[in-house]
């Protein structure tokens, strides 16, 4: 009884951690008056839009997470510095190419973070996702070698996010 | 002036109000409307008592003195405005809610509700660019109006005017733009004082201005060669709201009035009146252009649309003559005409409604039920309007005619005003002709189609009293034309007062804090 | 500076007053954005230029800019937006009441070269056929 | 050494949005110039920070702010209507 | 006793009221309105009566009440010899009209209509001839035309009633209205309207410069009305009326309203040659013309109408000679014409109505069938040829004696008089032609009914007019020289000349004329068939009714054309005019005054980016146009232009407007995104050059317009009032962002508006999508399936990520808006775009499951808080929306602001949102409904 | 120190920016462009950002991190747009490069 009117109550309380978090630094403040103000925000707005997260998000492993993204930030330096060779040296030289990836990843959320993961980093963008969820249409700007690449993704992002993101 | 400031807050409560009732349905909109436009009609003719004092009494909205904050200001042509609207809107809800116009689409009741708010603010308002605002409250209002029930003439018709506003929007803005740039100051009074004193090297930019807001106001009031939207929009809309729209040209005339008068009265040193031959020159050709207009039309409702612009014509020429009695005798036509034109509108609804599918188009029908009392009525209508004796139209006319004898264009301005209502006194005389002497003979081949009978719908009574009861006006504007013409005047005098009012504005202070 | 501000509200202008003057009712919209945009950066401009003096009352500050214009600017974009949505709204109707979206509800005017039919074109007007023939019924 | 590199980094981003706008130009297909539009709100970003860095003031942030929060709404849209017609269904 | 000093009015007004009872009263009983009529005439000639002991007293009634001073109009009465004769006419020969025409009218005429017609021409009569003050008569004057209009029309069904009735409205209403302005100049140069000071001053008015031109206008007003040439044509058209209003109006009456005018204002205007030119000149010509007319009618009534040309003619003529003996004449002549002329007409609808026809041609030998109209006939006739021992002979001899003098002043007036005698003898002729050729001359031929004579009190007014006739031919001195006397007196305002009214005056030239005349008519009418022949060869074509169809025409087809080419229709051609004329407005306003484009203020450096800025802006702006015809394209530009503006606001301080611009942008883009679906994606190629080239240089002329203007004022410095609002923003509106507390506080009513402007946008999209279906396509335009995924998953769970955080926004930036760059506004278009995405990525259905709130209601609630606020400031004795804030201090949070003002913005936040996403979201559900529609078509 | 650091933090989030748009210029078909923005500009911005996080959080008294926002809404939002051009670019069959290496046909 009591729990599940605290699960009313509080319906994402990850969500409502990161919004509180995300308050304090929209206000760049860590003052008293924030901290208050940004706790009670942090329970209302997701108790207004509890009806548009209509899966629970679980984060199964936050240090998976925290890994994961330090990971990517690493990469899109990386790839930043290598579109940016491809991109000023001969053009008529790029190797474009489509692809599918298979997915084994469920979670919708998940899948996004993927097709984002996939977009910030090296040389590739997620151009569109099969009516059922299972397939990835990726650009690559220059592929060598398309297995190659489409392993590197599954097992450099999918595999990490498939360990955090449980489907419902 | 609290009372003042509720003719503007009261149709905006109310809008909202009626916005709730919608849940409630329609008759509670009905009868909070009513009941709101009653209020207004006498709430206006207590501000007319009061402003006869000639005071000016400012209301500094937000308790911020003039010219930082904005002013309400009532004189008495604003409480005449605002008297004038009330009476217009009271006939045009009553036959709205006679002939189920209101039923015709979504939220009649709230616009027409805030339409008066957006009339009764820029009735009241002081400041240049809070009187856009109110413009715009009152023009979308309008078009929402305008465009009610639907249909393709209106819906043409809407679009033009919705297009044609939203450029005039724009004058408007550039126009207060520059006003701004150059004066530093919103507020019509301050404005004044310092176009007064400004240097000559800055005076080609408040003159550009100046005339870019005529042609702002112009487009409103319907002056030549800015008119064009009027006749589609106000022959194509529906009856009462083409019957409140009559107030619609007014407020272009009353905003030159207002802040030309104001901002480039006597005072205005080398810019002083300079507006005023552009009115008069051009209130002829409009004039003109607008008998002709009545002469070319093809149905009645064109008809009367363009005997509103003549009408708003002749004010525009009474305006322009710039002198106490003319403004006086334009204040008189504007009452009689505005009433008049607000009658023929419904009238020529009913009308229409009575010919069948024939509608209001000049061509021979069948006779229309009521036919005797409906002629009659017209009769008086084209009478009022086109200004024969002995209905008020002509005393209007008398009034700014000799009002015109001093000015040095006299000549042209009698033999246009009476050339132009010559050519409508036989216009109408062969309009009234048409509908109601040369009917269709049912008894011969031409036996009216059996649905063509059905379509035609009898006079209701409540809609035949509303208009009946608009054109009872007009015989007491002549009996009474004494005491009304006195009141007239002294509303000119005042207006020929800037400094009056200038004073009044700038000196108002704000309510001081109680003591904790 | 002042010259380039200047140039842009003329630019605006002009563009917007083109395309308000066309006969479609799409680019009369589009006008009529480019000259609210116009006459908001020319209202703007009326409180003169300044850079780096936003009118945030600070203590340090020297100066600000004119607020009253950004204000008034503020307001008229509110009331541009209310007034386009209620046009383009009315395009709609208008498309739907007239049957074409010329602004005098022409199908095509003298000036102008019919386009050249395709699959939508072609099957709107089957469409508009089939309304006509509904409404004979 | 920052009021000396602010000006040239001011001036690659000019090249930057006039290259955005040379995109836009040519096209040739839609999806090309709302690509463009697109890099010219993230250009804007970019422009709107440095210039807060440029004058000290941080009353420019919620206007990149905003930017990043709204500016691909619009690419957003024009992309369904490309895919759906009917953006809001 | 108010009832001796107020008469005069109520004798005018009576018929009026009369006319009220006349209407009502038929539905009672037929006849009563006859019975209503005559009573109300017969009252008003006994309340008459005192007033008129007066005038034989040599006195002048007066009455009169102040109306409108501003412009001298009272409302006046005069009672005077003049005005006493013709009341007399009015009233007399009016009650005979009423009589008559009670018998006159048939089974299914309007008996109500009619007599109210006929009270309320009797009473704007009496107005004309008892008006004082000028202006007043002119009110009368002009219900005698409409009156008139009303009669002629009364047989509405008839095409010649209703043309015969509008062309008289038009010839004398026109007049009216030159009469109108010859009376207001008149009133300006005598400085006051009433007769007394008018007539007082002749000498003044005819020294005065614009004499002439108001003598033209005067006499245009009275030509019109009494059938003058050129103006003469209306009359015999008029005869379409039923016969006793042509007796009435069209003889008796009306048409002598103007013969009034001339001899009331004889002592204002006579005694110049431009009087006597254009008066005498016009009445010869008319009576002349009119002679000869008549003659050729073969109509009985356009006999009569013609004739009674004639004779308004040597009216007209006789004081055209501008003698007092002249004078006399002439009012002489307007009692015996009145007399003969009524009981001709009468006759003539005694003949009508008993046999069916009114050609002369047709009708043949009636005496036998009605001996005692016949005789009546005769006599009148004989009046009217002037044969001695009638009414007519007298004044006839005094008309040829005046000609005659008038020879002896100036001997090329020898030409008059030879015109003057064939006029009489053409009148001789007519006459004799109405008795011969209908009461003898053989048989009548395919008459519709068998004549008869006429009910009794039918033909009783015709007996007492025609005893008048012989009364007045024979005892003259007895009969009419009082009457005479005063009514002279009262025209001339002077005692009046000597005359004498004997019937010999022994054998002098007027008695030879009248012989001549009298034998040469006789060999006219013998010679008639000749003559017709010749008439019908040479003179039939010419009538100046075909000028004035001409005329009218012309000025009917000019006003189409004006209008028609002016008022298009077009709405391009509209703006066009507005665009163009406020440059013109704006060049001229700034060329009326010598100043100089630019100011002296120092202008700011250029740099790189706004270069840069600046191309791109003007390039998408140009780009849009170019563009146009491809409108997807254009929209994209027009989000690149809408982009550099929010740029253009950051870099010259307005952080407040770039969020504004910003996020209006957005939504702007989707909603010209959710029409553009239902509307062409392409616009036709325009061909008009001439339309393209004009554009463009409007639009040139305007841009540059606009960026001098702009150049203008910001190269010159200014004293703002702005200094206001940034020293009193904190201490007086408790925020640091001045852009938000004038929004909030300083101009909240702007704000207001603003924020009703949103609703009303809202409500009024509300209305016009209520019931809108449109067509939907199935696919694009090359004819390519929409993709099937509608909601792309991936855009759909980081979209539903991004909703709480962008709420957050909001809320973050509604609440610093007071402090520091946001507010109601910009945090209410966050939210709502938040929405947006939220109907853009998951679909309607889905969203407004989870959104369960009618905007309404929000729209509704915020315009409630913004204005209760503004309302509770006025509960505590200040005015609306004044506001306060205060600090407040809590535990923990520590000192914060709680300002009256955010509760505003709250509302302000609110109705943006509604607003907002009501508008959105009815465009959205718009394809829903369409497509439905789209399907249950398909599916018939 | 932080003078350099920040001086080079803007002048290489400036040139990615660059980058970002050159590559938008020159490479020769839509899908390639897209890289371009959705990479170059990601750090070009970043960095920027950076620098004004180290900008504001020393040249004033109080740490300003809410210039990570930016990037956090930039990281979330960017790919999504770029996801969906691609999806309609592919949608209207717009050209790819003849050596365009794929599992899938347009
Ligand atoms: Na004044
Ligand atoms: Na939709």
């Amino acid at each position: 009884m009591a729990k599940s009117s605290f699960s009313k109550m509080l319906p994402h309380p990850i969500l409502s951690l990161t919004l509180w978090a995300f308050w304090l630094l929209l206000n760049n403040t860590m003052g008293a008056g924030h901290i208050v103000l940004g706790f009670f925000l942090a329970i209302i707005i997701p108790l207004f839009t509890a009806g548009f997260w209509p899966e629970k998000v679980r984060i199964k492993a936050p240090l998976t997470l925290l890994k994961f993204l330090a990971l990517v930030l690493w990469d899109i330096l990386v790839a930043n510095l290598m579109v940016a060779k491809l991109v000023l040296g001969r053009n008529d030289s790029l190797k474009p190419a489509f692809f599918h990836i298979e997915l084994d990843i469920e979670n919708s959320l998940g899948i996004s973070f993927l097709s984002n993961t996939i977009s910030l980093t090296p040389g590739t963008v997620s151009c569109d996702l099969t009516a059922d969820g299972s397939f990835l249409l990726v650009h690559a700007l220059h592929a060598d070698n398309i297995s190659e690449l489409v392993e590197h993704i599954k097992l450099r992002y999918e595999a990490p996010l498939i360990k955090v993101f449980t489907s419902c | 002036m609290h009372l003042a400031a509720w003719s503007v807050f009261l149709p905006l409560i109310a809008g909202f109000i009626v916005l709730f009732a919608k849940a409630k349905g329609l008759l509670w909109q009905r009868v909070l409307n009513l009941l709101s436009v009653v209020v207004l009609v006498l709430l206006s003719i207590v501000l007319i008592i009061e402003s006869s004092s000639g005071v000016h009494q400012v209301y500094l909205l937000g308790n911020w003195a003039a010219p930082f904050g904005i002013v309400l200001v009532l004189d008495q042509l604003s409480a005449l405005m605002i008297a004038i609207t009330s009476a217009l809107a009271l006939a045009a809800l009553i036959y709205a809610i006679a002939t189920n116009t209101d039923k015709q689409g979504a939220h009649f009741h709230v616009l027409f509700m805030l339409i008066l708010f957006g009339l009764n603010g820029a009735f009241l308002t002081g400041d240049l660019f809070n009187l856009f605002v109110f413009f715009e409250v009152l023009l979308l209002a309008s078009y929402g109006l305008l465009l009610h029930g639907g249909g393709r003439l209106r819906t043409k018709a809407g679009l033009h005017y919705v297009i044609i506003n939203m450029v005039g929007a724009t004058l408007f803005l550039f126009a207060v733009g520059a006003l701004y740039g150059v004066l530093g100051t919103l507020n019509i009074a301050d404005m004044a004082t310092k176009v007064a004193l400004l240097p000559e090297q800055d005076l080609g930019l408040v003159a550009a201005a100046g005339l870019l807001l005529l042609v702002v106001f112009g487009t409103k009031a319907a002056l030549f060669p800015l008119y064009l939207w009027m006749p589609t929009a106000y022959s194509n809309t529906s009856a009462s709201v083409a019957a409140l729209f009559a107030i619609m040209t007014k407020v272009g005339l009353y905003a030159i009035i207002r802040v030309h008068g104001t901002v480039f009265g006597a005072e205005a040193g080398s810019l002083a009146n300079y507006h005023m031959p552009w009115l008069l020159g051009l209130g002829m050709i409009t004039l003109m252009l607008a008998a002709f207009g009545v002469m070319a039309s093809r149905r009645l409702r064109e008809q009367v649309s363009y005997l509103v612009l003549a009408s708003i014509a002749t004010m525009l020429i009474a305006v322009g003559l710039n002198n106490p009695l003319a403004l006086s005798a334009s204040f008189y036509y504007m009452i009689h005409s505005t009433l008049m034109a607000g009658g023929l509108f419904l009238l020529a609804d009913i009308i229409s409604r009575g010919r069948g599918t024939f509608k209001d188009r000049f061509e021979s029908a069948y006779a229309m039920p009521g036919a005797v009392l409906i002629g009659a009525m017209f009769m008086y209508g084209a009478i009022a309007m086109t200004g024969i004796p002995p209905l008020s139209g002509f005393f209007g006319k008398i009034l700014i005619l000799s009002a015109a004898l001093e000015h040095q264009w006299s000549g042209l301005v009698l033999a246009v005003i009476l050339v132009a209502g010559f050519l409508m006194i036989i216009t109408m005389a062969r309009t009234g002709s048409l509908l109601f002497y040369k009917v269709l003979d049912s008894d011969e081949t031409h036996n009216p189609p059996e649905d063509n009978d059905v379509s035609r719908e009898s006079p209701n009574r409540i809609s035949t009293i509303t208009v009946i009861g608009l054109f009872a006006l007009s015989p007491i504007l002549v009996i009474f034309a004494q005491p009304i013409t006195a009141f007239t005047e002294s509303v000119a005098k005042q207006q020929f007062d800037s400094q009056g009012y200038i004073q009044s504005v700038l000196s108002k202070q704000p309510v001081k804090a109680e003591k904790e | 500076m002042e010259w380039l501000v200047a140039l842009v509200i003329g630019v605006l202008t002009a563009s917007g007053v083109y395309l308000t003057m066309r006969a479609r009712t799409f680019p009369v919209v589009l006008g009529l954005t480019l000259l609210a945009y116009g006459v908001n950066v020319f209202l703007f401009a009326m409180g003169r230029l300044t850079i780096g003096h936003p009118a945030v009352i600070d203590p340090a500050a020297v100066n600000y800019s004119d607020p009253l214009p950004q204000a008034l600017v503020l307001t008229a974009i509110v009331i541009a937006f209310g007034m386009t949505a209620f046009l383009i709204v009315l395009a709609l109707k208008a498309r739907s009441e007239l049957g074409n979206d010329h602004v005098d509800g022409l199908d095509l005017a003298e000036d102008e070269v019919p386009l050249k039919k395709n699959a939508v074109t072609r099957a709107h007007e089957k469409y508009l056929k089939l309304i006509k023939k509904k409404r004979k019924e | 050494m920052l009021e000396l590199v602010l000006p040239i980094a001011f001036t690659l981003l000019a090249v930057s949005i006039l290259l955005c706008f040379l995109r836009l130009l040519k096209g040739p297909d839609l999806p090309d110039r709302l690509l463009a539009l697109d890099t010219l709100y993230i250009n804007a970003i970019a422009l709107v920070v440095l210039f807060g860095i440029h004058l000290e003031s941080s009353l420019f942030f919620e206007a990149a702010l905003l930017i990043a929060v709204m500016g691909f709404v619009g690419t957003l849209a024009l992309s369904k209507y490309l895919l759906r017609g009917d953006i809001m269904e | 006793m108010t009832l001796l000093i107020s008469n005069l009015p109520i004798v005018t007004l009576l018929p009026f009221f009369g006319a009220i009872f006349a209407a009502r009263a038929s539905s009672y009983n037929r006849v009563a309105s006859a019975w209503v009529a005559a009573i109300v005439t017969l009252l008003a000639s006994a309340l008459l009566i005192p007033s008129s002991l007066a005038v034989f007293a040599g006195e002048t009634v007066i009455q009169s009440w102040s109306w409108i001073p501003a412009i001298g109009l009272e409302f006046a009465f005069r009672l005077d010899g003049l005005a006493l004769l013709f009341a007399c006419l009015i009233l007399g020969i009016g009650l005979l009209v009423i009589l008559y025409a009670r018998y006159y009218l048939a089974a299914k005429d309007s008996m109500g209509r009619f007599f109210a017609y006929l009270l309320i021409f009797m009473g704007s009569m009496l107005g004309i001839v008892l008006s004082e003050n000028i202006l007043q008569l002119l009110v009368f004057w002009e219900l005698t035309s409409l009156s008139s209009f009303l009669l002629i029309s009364y047989w509405q069904h008839r095409q010649d009633a209703r043309d015969g009735a509008s062309m008289a409205l038009v010839i004398t209403g026109g007049g009216g209205l030159a009469l109108l302005a010859a009376v207001l100049l008149l009133g300006n140069i005598v400085g006051s309207y009433n007769l007394s000071d008018v007539l007082a001053a002749g000498e003044l008015v005819r020294s005065d410069e614009l004499y002439l031109p108001i003598l033209i206008l005067f006499l245009v007003g009275v030509f019109t009305k009494s059938a003058q040439f050129p103006f003469h044509f209306w009359l015999p058209h008029a005869m379409a009326a039923p016969t006793p209003v042509s007796a009435y109006l069209h003889s008796a009456t009306m048409v002598k309203a103007g013969i009034f005018l001339l001899a009331r204002f004889f002592p204002v205007f006579a005694g110049t040659p431009e009087w006597t030119w254009l008066v005498g000149g016009a009445g010869l010509i008319t009576l002349v013309m009119g002679a000869y007319m008549a003659l050729f009618k073969h109509d009985i009534k356009g006999l009569l109408a013609y004739s009674t040309i004639s004779h308004l003619g040597l009216i007209t003529l006789l004081f055209g000679f501008g003698t007092h003996l002249a004078a006399v004449a002439a009012i002489f002549h307007i009692i015996n014409h009145a007399t003969f002329k009524a009981s001709l007409f009468m006759v003539a609808g005694i003949i009508d109505h008993e046999t069916g026809s009114r050609d002369m041609r047709k009708l043949n030998g009636l005496f036998k069938y009605m001996p005692h109209t016949a005789v009546l006939a005769i006599i009148s006739s004989a009046a009217m040829a002037g044969v001695p021992l009638l009414n007519g002979f007298l004044s006839k001899e005094m008309f040829f004696e005046q000609t005659v003098s008038a020879v002896y002043d100036a001997p090329f007036m020898i030409i008059v008089l030879i015109l003057v005698l064939l006029a009489a003898i053409f009148a001789v002729a007519y006459s004799l032609r109405f008795i011969h050729d209908v009461f003898f001359n053989g048989d009548s031929i395919d008459l519709p009914k068998t004549p008869h004579e006429p009910p009794t009190l039918m033909r009783i007014p015709v007996d007492l007019l025609v005893l008048i006739c012989l009364a007045v031919g024979i005892f003259p001195m007895f009969f009419v020289a009082p009457m005479l006397a005063a009514a002279v007196a009262g025209s001339l305002q002077a005692a009046p000349p000597d005359y004498s009214l004997a019937i010999w005056h022994g054998f002098n030239l007027p008695l030879v004329m009248s012989m001549v005349a009298l034998a040469l008519g006789v060999v006219v009418y013998m010679l008639r068939d000749r003559l017709f022949k010749w008439h019908d060869r040479r003179m039939s074509d010419l009538d100046a009714r075909i000028i004035y169809h001409f005329i009218y025409n012309s000025i009917t087809t000019m006003a189409s054309a004006i209008t028609r080419s002016f008022d298009k229709g077009s709405l391009q051609n509209a703006i066009a005019w507005i665009i163009g004329t406020a440059f013109v407005a704006g060049v001229i306003g700034f060329m009326s005054v010598a100043s100089p484009i630019l100011g002296p203020r120092e202008l700011l450096p250029v740099d790189g980016v706004s270069i840069a800025a600046a191309l791109v802006l003007i390039g998408a702006s140009i780009m849009t146009v170019v563009f146009h015809q491809q409108r997807l394209v254009a929209l994209v530009m027009v989000g690149v232009v809408g982009l550099i503006v929010v740029l253009l606001f950051v870099k010259f301080s307005a952080p407040d407007l770039a969020l504004t611009q910003l996020s209006v942008e957005i939504v702007t883009i989707i909603l010209l995104l959710l029409a553009l679906h239902f509307l062409p994606q392409t616009s036709p190629k325009e061909l008009g050059r001439l339309r393209i080239s004009r554009d463009v240089i409007i639009s040139v002329m305007s841009g540059v317009g606009v960026m001098v203007l702009s150049m203008a004022v910001m190269s010159r410095d200014f004293v703002p009032i702005s200094d206001f609002f940034l020293a009193n923003a904190v201490p007086g509106g408790g925020g640091t962002n001045v852009v938000n507390v004038i929004l909030v506080d300083f101009r909240g009513t702007d704000t207001l508006g603003e924020i009703v402007v949103l609703a009303l946008a809202g409500l009024g999209i509300y209305a016009l999508i209520d019931g809108l279906k449109l067509y939907a396509p199935a696919h694009d335009e090359n004819g390519l399936n929409w993709c099937e995924d509608n909601h792309p998953p991936i855009m759909q769970a980081l979209t539903r990520l991004l909703f709480p955080l962008m709420i957050m926004v909001a809320v973050f930036i509604f609440i610093r808006g007071h402090n520091l760059p946001g507010g109601g506004f910009i945090a209410g278009l966050i939210a709502a775009v938040a929405l947006i995405i939220q109907y853009l990525a998951n679909g309607i259905s889905w969203t407004a499951q989870r959104l369960r709130i009618d905007m309404h209601w929000i729209i509704g609630i915020g315009l409630l808080i913004a204005t209760f606020t503004g309302l509770v400031s006025m509960l505590l004795g200040y005015p609306f929306m004044t506001t306060t804030y205060t600090y407040l201090t809590w535990p923990i949070v520590g000192k914060f602001e709680v300002a009256s003002a955010f509760v505003f913005d709250l509302g302000v936040f609110l109705v943006v949102v509604g607003a907002t996403v009501m508008i959105l979201v009815q465009l959205g559900r718009l394809s829903d409904t369409s497509h439905k529609r789209q399907q249950h078509l398909e599916s018939k | 120190m932080l003078d350099w650091i920040l001086a080079a933090l803007v002048l290489i989030g400036a040139s990615f920016t660059l980058i970002g748009s050159i590559g938008l210029y020159k490479l020769p078909d839509f899908y390639m462009r897209l890289h371009g923005p959705t990479k170059a500009t990601t750090l070009g911005v970043g960095a920027i950002l950076i620098a004004s996080v180290l900008y504001f959080s020393f040249k004033t008294d109080a740490t300003s991190l809410h210039e990570t926002l930016v990037t956090v809404f930039l990281f979330i939002t960017a790919p999504v747009s770029a996801h969906l051009m691609a999806k309609s670019a592919l949608h209207i069959k717009v050209k790819q490069v003849e050596r365009t290496q794929s599992d899938y046909k347009i």
